[in-house]
Parts: C-alpha cells; structure tokens; sequence
C-alpha cells in the first residue's frame, strides 16, 4: 500500500511541479525539480557549499534551494512543515526528529565526524588522562558535546563528576575569553571555533584530537558523528531517484572541500556560512566527508547509543528503529 | 413636562443623607435648594443628573431631557483654555464668535487663550456657568454656581443666568437667601439628617 | 522663539557633557581591563564604526531591520492602545485577555520559538518579537492610564453628552498620556533589545542581529561594539522621533479651540 | 466580610473562566495541528506537569531560579526607586543617568554577554538580566509618576512645612502608585521572561533555563509547556504576592488618622 | 514684625496682574484684600506665601515666619480622611483628641474616618479652615475661606477664626465687604490692570 500511496502523491508532485513551472511543458526526464535544502552555520554544512555553487550556477541535477539556517529550531520546524526536504543536522537532532515525528525523518548520511577539541594555552595535556585534577572549560552543556566528553573520560577510568572540574561556559566566545587571559587553560571546543580561538589567540594549541581517543576505545566501527544528512520520509518516497542524485553530488562536493579548502572557504563565506579565512584553516580539521549505507548505520548506531547512554532524551527517548536508516539498494 | 421627586432615599454604608424626600420642579421654574453643609443637596443633584442612584424613591420627567450642570467644584479640562472647554460640549452650530459672546455677557472678556490651569479662581467658575447654559438644555442644575464671584459679577451672572434660563426647569443649590431671592426663586429646604443617630449605630 | 533655542543648546550641553562623561569611564575601564578582545577602547570603536558608516551594505542591514523592528512596535502600540481601551470598557475581554498576556509578558523566547517559527518565518521573527515585548507594556500602562483618568471629568462629560470622539481626545488622551509616554519610552528601547535579539537567533542575512552575531562569533569586539553603538544611536533617534510626534500631539490637542 | 468574600468568589469565576476558555482554545489548535510534536495537547502537557511535581529536582529547579531571579527583580524595583527619585530632584543626576538606560533598555543581550560574563559569573547571570530588564521599566515609570504629582498639594505641603517622609508618604506615593503598580506588572513578567532567557544562555545546573533547554533542544514538546506553565504559575503566584503587598501598604497609607 | 510689601510688579508672559503694589500688614492685625476677578488677589498671595517669585519689588517680614494657608481650592490629600489630612500638617504634640476638639468648633463633628473626596464641599472647606489654624502659625493667608458655607457656618467660622488668629498676621481675601467687616478688617482694595491694553500689544 505504501507504493501506492506514493505513486498517487508523486503524480500530484508533478502535477505542481508542472504548474510552478510556469506553464513549461511536461517534458518528462529532462525536467528538473524543485528541492529545498537547509543546513546550519557551522561546520556541518561546509560539505555541501561547492554543491551550493553548482546549483547556483544550473548545473546540478535538480533545482536546489538552499537555505542557511541560524538555528536548529528553524530547521525542525522547517521540516515539520514540509518546506524543507532534506537538511544537514547534528546527528542526535536526526533521531529526535525521527523519533518525534513518528518515523518522518529518514537518515541518508553521515557528512561530518568529529569536531570537537581539546585545546590548552599551556604544554600540559597530550592525553586524557592528563586532565585528571584539573580545570576544563567547555561550552555544549546538556548537549552532545559534554556527552560525548563524559564518556570519553569514563571510559578512561575518570569520573567526570569528581576526578577534574568541567566549566561550562554559555558561549565559546566566553571560553575564548578565558583562554586569553589565563597561562594555562584548558578547553573543549568544536570547530570551527577551535580555529577562531586559534587565529586570535597564538598561545593556544591543539592537545587532543577526541576522534583519535575515540578510535583507541571504541572498536565497533562507531565514531563521534557530529553532522548527518536528512530526508523527510514522504519525499523520500516520492522522490527517491532525485534524494539520490542529491547524494551523489553531496559526496562529489565533500570530495571536493576537503580537496580544495581556499576555494571551498571561499563559497563558504560567499553562502554565509562562515568566514573564509577561519574556515580555510578549519576545513582540514573538521573532518569533512560523505558516509552512506551500512558504515553509515554502524557508526550512528554505536554513537547514538553512547548518547542514549549519556541522557536518553538526547535521541529523542529511544533508540531510533532501522526504519531509520535510508540503505540505498 | 414637570420634573417630580416621590419619596427618595439614599445612604451611604450606614449613613443615611436623604430619606422621604419628595418634591416637584415646574416648568419654566427656578427653585433654590438651601440647607446646612451636609445635608445632601450635591448628593440630590446627582441622583438628578443619573450620576448616581438612589436607593428607593422616584425620580420622573428627567429621560430624554437635555441636562446641563453647573457642578460643585468647576470640573473643566485643566489642559484646555476657555473656548475649549466650551467647544468640548456643544455641537458645531455654535461659533467662536457666539462662545465669546456669552463669555462677555459675564466679563469674562481676557481668558487670552491660557489654559485653564493659568486662570483666576473666579474666571474658571464663569467659564462653568457659561458651558452649563449654552448648550440651551431642557433642564439646569447648578449647585452654588455664583461661588467665588464678587458682589458685581454676581449681580451680572445672576441676569445672565435668569436670562438663559426662560422656559427650562432649574435647580439651584445656594446658601445665600438673598441670592435666591434675586432669581425669584421658590426654596426649598433640605434638613440634614442626625448623625448621631446613625453614628450609634456603627 | 530665542528662549527656546537657547535651552535647547544648553539640553544638549548637558546631553553631551553626560556622553562625554561615559566615554570617559569607558576609556578608563578599557584601559585598566587592558584587552582589546574583552573591552575594545573608545577610539577602535569609533574607527570600526566610521568603517561600517562606509559599507553600502551597512545601511541594508541598518534598513532591513529597522523597518521589521519598527514594524512590530507599531502594530504593539496600535494593539496595546486597542485591547488597552477594549478591556477598560468591558470586563469580559479584560478577563480573557488576562492569561494570554501574563504569557506574553513571562514566556521565554526559548518556549516557543519552535512554534514561533511554524507560523512566521524567520525573517519576520524579529517582528513578532518586538511586538510581544512592547504589547504588555502599552497595555498595562493604558489600562492604568484609562483607570487613572479623573472620574469627576467623565461625569461631567456624561452629563452635557460629549461624543465619544471628543471625551477620548479631550479627557482620555490627557490622562493616559503620561503613562503612555512611559510606555513608549520603555518600549522603545525594548523592541530594539529583543527585536535584534530575534534576529541573532533566526540570523536573516543583511540583518544587524546577523551581523552582531557574526561579529560576536569571531571575537570581532570592536565591530560588535559599533554595532551595539548603531543600535543604540538609532534606538536613540527612532525614540527622539516617536516621542516628538507625541508631544507635538499632546499640544495640538491641548491647543484646541485657541 | 461578606461581600468581599462574595466579591473574591466571582473573581475568581471570571479567572477560571477565563483560564478554562483559553484551554479550549489551546485544546482544539492542538487537534487542529494534530502534531504532539509542535503543539501538544493540554492533556499530555498537564501529565508532563504531574510528572515535573513528583520529581525532587524538580524544587530544587524552581527554588534556584526562583531566588536569583526574584533577587533581580527587588534590586530593580529599589534601583529604580532610587534612580527615579534622584533624577526628579537633581538634573545632573537624570543627565548622567540618561546614556546608561538608554544602553540598558536597548543593547540586545548578545552584545554585552562577554563584557557580563567577565565580571558575572554564568550562576548570577540571571540576576544581571532580570535586573537590567525591570531596572528600566521602574525608573521611567517613577520619573514620569514623579513628575505628575499634583503640584498644587507640593505647594500646600512646602508652605505647610509637611516633612519630607510625610511628604513621601501622603503626596508622593499615592500619585506615583498607578505608575508603580504598572512598572510592577510588567516588570514581573519580564523578569521571569529575561531570567529564563539568562539561563537558557548560561545553563547553570538545576536550573529552571537548562531543563527547558534541554526540553526545547530534544523537542520534548510536552516537557516544553509543562515547564512554561511552571514558569507562568510562579510568576503569577509571584505577581499576586507582590500586588498584594503593594495594596496592603497602600491601604495602610490611606488609613492614616483613622 | 510687621509684613511690608514695597512695589511688587508680577507679569504673566504679556500680562501686567500686579504693578508698583504696597501694603504693610501690621502684627496682630487683620487685612481683608479685596478686588474684582482676575485682579491678582491670588497671585498676591501665592507671592507672600513664597510659591511665585515677583518680577520686581521686595517683601518683608516674612522669612523665618510660620505661614499656613487656605487655598482657593481646598488642596486636601483626596485619599485620606479628615483626621489624617490635619496630622500631615501637624506634629505628634497634637492629639487626635485635640484635632475632634477644633473640629467640632466648625461644626464638623460628623465626617466619620470617610476618605476626604467622599465629603461634601462645605466639609472639605473646614477641613483646609482647621488645618491653616491649627499649626498655630505667625502669618495666616487665607483665598476666600468661607466659600460655600451657608449663613450660620459662615458666623461659626468666622468666630473661629478670629479666636485663632489673635496675635498674628493675617491676610484674608474676600468678595464680601460683609464679611469683611465681620472680621473688623482693614481692606486693601487691589485694581485690575486693563486687560485691553495688554491685548493691543499681542
Ligand atoms: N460618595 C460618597 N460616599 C460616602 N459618603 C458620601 C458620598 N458623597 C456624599 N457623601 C456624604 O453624604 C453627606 C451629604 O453630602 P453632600 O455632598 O450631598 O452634602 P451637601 O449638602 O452638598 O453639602 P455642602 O453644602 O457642604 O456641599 C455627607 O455627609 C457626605 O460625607
Ligand atoms: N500661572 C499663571 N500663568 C499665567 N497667568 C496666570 C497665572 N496665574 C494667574 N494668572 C493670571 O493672572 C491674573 C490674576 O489671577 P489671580 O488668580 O491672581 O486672580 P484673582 O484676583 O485671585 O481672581 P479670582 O477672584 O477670580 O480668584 C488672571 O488673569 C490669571 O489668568
Ligand atoms: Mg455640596
Ligand atoms: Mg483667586
């Protein structure tokens, strides 16, 4: 019945397709459509900026419309609507909205992995163990980032509570604040603001790269995974020849940002995302990528469940369904 | 049509001010109500201008009516200057050059445009009197309208006023017998109620 | 005509002497916190903010957000005026007007801003904004203006039958008027504060909030300083503005029949 | 005492009503909407809130919010008392303090979070907030309440000699409470609108801010409004209790003699 | 000591109200100022009282002095009663009991703890009487006191003053030689300046 159901409503989808075309034939195949795309300021929607450039341009499969958000609330609701189709997002918000809308999200990819740093103003810190006893300011409370730390300090031996002081601090510019005026300071922070700090302030350094700790834990193929790719279920199925297209060229666009960081840095200040010259050191660091399939269902699946682990309500209360997981055949 | 009062009542929490008061104002009549401080003459003035119900008694010949008041205190608008007051209570048909006409027939010639606030005690009264009769009402109530007037302005605001008011039904409220005298008027008196009766009963 | 313009000079002495003054603790506070980064100086500021003065695109933002803010202050003022009067002359509206602004006036943007942004688009969030902050400020304030208006006035007024038109104008309108200068002095600046916060949060691009957002996020202090700076002078000048027209209100009425 | 009692049951019909009206509206916009997940219906929100009460944390977030917010907000009302009455009497005073409220009223929070945030802990941020958002509200309000008492009784008392405490009490405070009692209502909601908003910045643990933030981030829509209506009850409760307060020593005021 | 006024000039914007105005008012003596509406008596007395400055002239005798006064209008605080509106003006050394006592000499022993704006004009008015002498001041001044009382409380008053006011200053204004008499005044007649050529010169 699902098949049915969406052919009847991909025939409407044409039909209005058809009309805002503005009296275009139908002309089959060489027609594109129209897909509205949104991802956040940040880090993970430097993946698909080249892709932006391309739709700018006409020279992609369907007509992109994107959309560079200041919240996530803005894209939840977005998508809620229906005037978003498929949208970047932190991988945990996947799985609320999953699991708040009954299954209407659909994961296609995993397009960021970690972000997330420690940095120090002084030479103190090479490993976790090394923040035993002392102070660390972070920003992200109650949210992936502390969870994410919490974990990795568990699972090597410290209890997060008693064994060193985590500060978290409203805003990375506050964090950045005290990292400038403080000899040695040590701090977890995501990119691009490690680079931020790092362009103005030449004490700080990067001590630990959390992906690296991460890897030495875990060996189920899990990973931080900080940014994924979303679709909205009904379009999927609408839709799926074009959500695939879109993932192709989403990977091609990733090949190319990590390949090519000045110019990508460029397109990403020209789309607003981020200023270009913190960007263009920030790129090699962010961890940039496309993950699709299963290696994509392994590593959400484990990171979730650390998180499910940390504070069920961080995916949404339960443990998204394999529903969830869009598995192109 | 006559204006008529049977049997009217009203009190305050536990102090009564009016009780089995009945009376009747013809037409084309001028009555001055006279009594001690006290004694509830405002308090009847309002309950004839439906500012305030009584609490048993009625009050006929008063709907429909056209009303004006001279009221106890002046109540003009503080903000505005003389004309203005006026012109806040009559319709257009009524002219600048009309206003100031009645103005001068109280001597009240050098209002100058001022606010209200900036006048002189006695203007601000004639200012009242004059909005109370221009609007030709069917019925005129005015307690103590020549309150603070020297002896020549009111001789002059008492001819205004028995001018002004031919063939309306007015009541006045006065503490001075010869001033009812000079508008011909029937007094009535209004006895104030003991307040030692009621005061024992609090 | 020569009185007034010399104690406008002296007003604005004093005004300046006041601005100066500040500056001047500023200066001093910049100096002894010693980080640019944390507290820019008087002087950085005022060279980032002749740098934005340069920008066309600087007078779009200033354009793009002023019209929405300013949008959402009128429609406040217009609706507090409106519900102010309504809820004065009947009980009913007075009393089912009452939660819904207890919930304007308490709650947090965080509340509802995912619904917020179902119905409005981001864009116009700063609209919304600004309006549901200046609301209960106009309302209030009207409804305690109207409560406050002298009672002996409007018997008066009932008695020689003054049209509803006249009694607002000439007995209403005095009497609200300072509290509705309270109001509009309050909410002035406060649809300025919550309409650029709106903006920070939904980031609509040519807008000041998304420029203060940006200069925040990259610790540019001296430009979020100049921002702040923009706000407030326009703040300032929408204030200076919007309080004229009242006042030359306020003395048209009172002029009358003069 | 029987018709106060019989007066305060009306009352309070009139605010159930009220209260029950808006319900139904909210309960048939959320069958409307049909989704739990934008709008939740009164039913899952007031189990939510069931929820909330059994749960010990659950008081520990409301008396750590409850204080430092309140605590805001009486620092507010006395600044501004004192402000107010300062600028009536000293020019240079209102001068001075003319820059500063407009600063205060109009910098959006964004702007001088990081210059907050070096002298204000995170914890205390919420103090700061509610603080900065009632101060201006009570100091205008003051200064305009001032600025209307009847001159003509000023007189009287100079020439009279009345001290200034009567002076204060007798002729000050009768004319500056209407504007008071506004700036107070206003004031009342905003503080908890601007403190919650502090938090959701500042995130302190066990905070009312973080748990709705949390609420909000994981689009725990029923937590959301159950945390909301928490927020919209205490600052009721508190707005009562306040007004309360403010009629009493009202009342007291005008006994005097008797 | 005496009060000496010597060439007391006030203008209003373009209006000339006083001009090249003496008077000397002498220890326990008493002065009825009389003159037509809008003469200036109030200003004359908002001079003396220290709440307007005169443009040009001096006046003597009064600093350092104890005034009290009864205004044109009442001024009363609306809010409180009777009793209360007495102990603002007054110190702790006069009792309640005290304030019934003077009271009850004008006839005002029933206004019942009522908030003054629920008091009847004639009420108020005594109230501000009571409140002018009872401060035992060295200058009283006093705009019309006995307006709106009727014929008996006028005398009652009138008696009361005279007994308060033994052995100090006092200015009264009036627009009733009667009254003036009653006082066994001296009266100052105070001239209105022509309007008219003020007008010509707008
Ligand atoms: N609103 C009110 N509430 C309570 N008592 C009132 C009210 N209005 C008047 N009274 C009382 O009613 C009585 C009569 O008052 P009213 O004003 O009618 O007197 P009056 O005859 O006009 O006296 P006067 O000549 O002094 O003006 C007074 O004792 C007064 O205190
Ligand atoms: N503050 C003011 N500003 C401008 N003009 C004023 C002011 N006060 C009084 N005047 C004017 O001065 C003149 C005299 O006023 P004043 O009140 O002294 O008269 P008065 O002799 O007391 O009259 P009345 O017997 O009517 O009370 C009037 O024309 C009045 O308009
Ligand atoms: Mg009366
Ligand atoms: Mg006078």
């Amino acid at each position: 019945s699902e098949g049915g159901n969406g052919d009847t409503a991909s025939e409407k989808t044409t039909a209005e397709t058809g009309n805002e075309e503005t009296g275009e034939e139908e002309t089959g195949q060489a027609e594109k459509m129209d897909i509205s795309i949104a991802g956040l300021k940040g880090a993970t929607s430097i993946g698909m900026v080249k892709m932006m450039e391309v739709a700018a341009n006409g020279e992609a499969a369907n007509n992109y419309k994107f959309k560079v958000a200041g919240t996530a609330d803005e894209i939840s609701a977005a998508l809620v609507k229906g005037e978003i189709d498929i949208a970047a997002v932190p991988c945990n918000l996947a799985s609320v909205l999953y699991n708040k809308t009954e299954g209407g999200i659909m994961l296609a990819g995993i397009n960021t992995l970690n972000v997330l740093y420690v940095i120090e103003t002084g030479m103190s810190v090479s490993s976790v163990e090394d923040l035993k006893g002392r102070t660390v300011y972070s920003t992200g409370k109650g949210t992936t980032p502390e969870y994410t730390l919490n974990y990795l300090l568990q699972s090597n031996g410290i209890d997060p509570a008693s064994d060193l002081t985590i500060e978290y601090k409203a805003e990375a510019t506050e964090v950045a604040s005290i990292l400038s005026s403080s000899e040695d300071a040590i701090a977890v922070l995501p990119q691009p603001y490690v680079t931020t700090v790092m362009m103005s302030n030449d004490k700080v350094r990067i001590a630990i790269d959390i992906q690296e700790e991460w890897d030495k834990i875990s060996n189920d193929g899990s990973g931080i995974v900080t940014g994924v790719v979303v679709v909205r279920k009904d379009f999927l199925e609408e839709n799926q020849e074009a959500v695939d297209a879109f993932l192709e060229e989403y990977k091609d666009s990733a090949a190319y940002v990590n390949e090519n960081a000045g110019d990508a840095a460029a397109l990403v200040e020209k789309f607003e995302i981020f200023k270009a010259d913190v960007t263009e050191k920030a790129i090699p660091l962010c961890n940039i990528t496309f993950i699709g399939g299963d290696e994509m269902k392994e590593k959400v699946s484990g990171y979730l469940e650390v998180l499910f682990g940390q504070n069920p309500n961080s995916v949404g209360g339960k443990m998204p369904g394999d529903d969830f997981y869009y598995l192109k055949k | 049509m006559a204006v008529e009062i049977i049997d009217l009542k009203k009190k305050f929490e536990q102090q009564t001010v009016l009780e089995g008061f009945s009376a009747k104002f013809g037409d084309n009549s001028i009555t001055c109500i006279m009594g001690a401080s006290g004694a509830g003459k405002t308090t009847l003035l309002n309950i004839l201008l439906g500012l305030m119900d009584p609490d048993s008694g009625t009050v006929s010949g008063i709907s429909g009516k056209r009303l004006s008041a001279v009221f106890q205190e002046d109540r003009l608008c503080e903000g505005l200057d003389a004309i203005g007051n006026i012109k806040l209570v009559v319709d257009k048909k009524i002219t600048r050059k009309d206003i100031e006409e009645e103005f001068s027939k109280v001597g009240l010639e050098d209002y100058r445009g001022k606010p209200v606030s900036e006048l002189s005690g006695g203007m601000k009264r004639r200012i009242a009197l004059v909005r109370a009769l221009i609007t030709d009402p069917d019925i005129v109530i005015m307690d103590e309208p020549l309150k603070g007037l020297d002896a020549k302005l009111k001789h002059k605001a008492t001819e205004y006023i028995k001018e002004k008011v031919k063939n309306k039904i007015t009541i006045i409220v006065t503490h001075d017998k010869a001033e009812a005298e000079a508008f011909g008027a029937e007094i009535i008196m209004l006895k104030k109620k003991s307040s030692r009766a009621d005061e024992s009963a609090c | 005509m020569m009185g007034k313009l010399k104690r406008d000079i002296t007003d604005n002495r004093y005004k300046i002497a006041a601005v100066l003054f500040w500056i001047t603790v500023w200066q001093v506070l910049s100096m002894a916190v010693g980080r640019e980064m944390l507290l820019a100086s008087p002087f950085a500021v005022m060279g980032a903010l002749w740098g934005l003065f340069r920008e066309a695109e600087f007078w779009q933002s200033v354009m793009y957000s002023f019209s929405r803010i300013v949008l959402g202050f009128f429609m406040a003022i217009a609706a507090g005026i409106v519900l102010g009067a309504c809820s004065h002359r009947s009980r009913l509206v007075r009393e089912i007007l009452a939660p819904p602004m207890v919930i304007i006036k308490t709650t947090p943007v965080a509340s509802f801003i995912i619904i917020a942004l179902i119905w409005v688009h981001s864009k116009n969030l700063s609209v919304l904004i600004s309006f549901l902050m200046v609301l209960p400020v106009v309302y209030s304030n009207m409804l305690q203006g109207i409560q406050s208006t002298d009672q002996k006035l409007l018997e008066m007024a009932k008695v020689f039958r003054v049209p509803r038109m006249k009694k607002m104008i000439y007995i209403y309108i005095p009497a609200v008027m300072p509290y509705f200068i309270s109001a509009c002095s309050v909410g002035l600046g406060f649809c300025w504060k919550s309409g650029i916060a709106a903006e920070v949060i939904g980031l609509p691009s040519r807008s000041i909030g998304a420029r203060l957002y940006e200069a925040k996020l990259y610790l540019m202090t001296k430009e979020l300083f100049a921002w702040t700076i923009v706000i407030i002078i326009i703040s300032v000048f929408f204030e200076k503005t919007v309080m004229r027209a009242i006042h030359f209100v306020e003395r048209r009425v009172k002029r009358y029949g003069s």
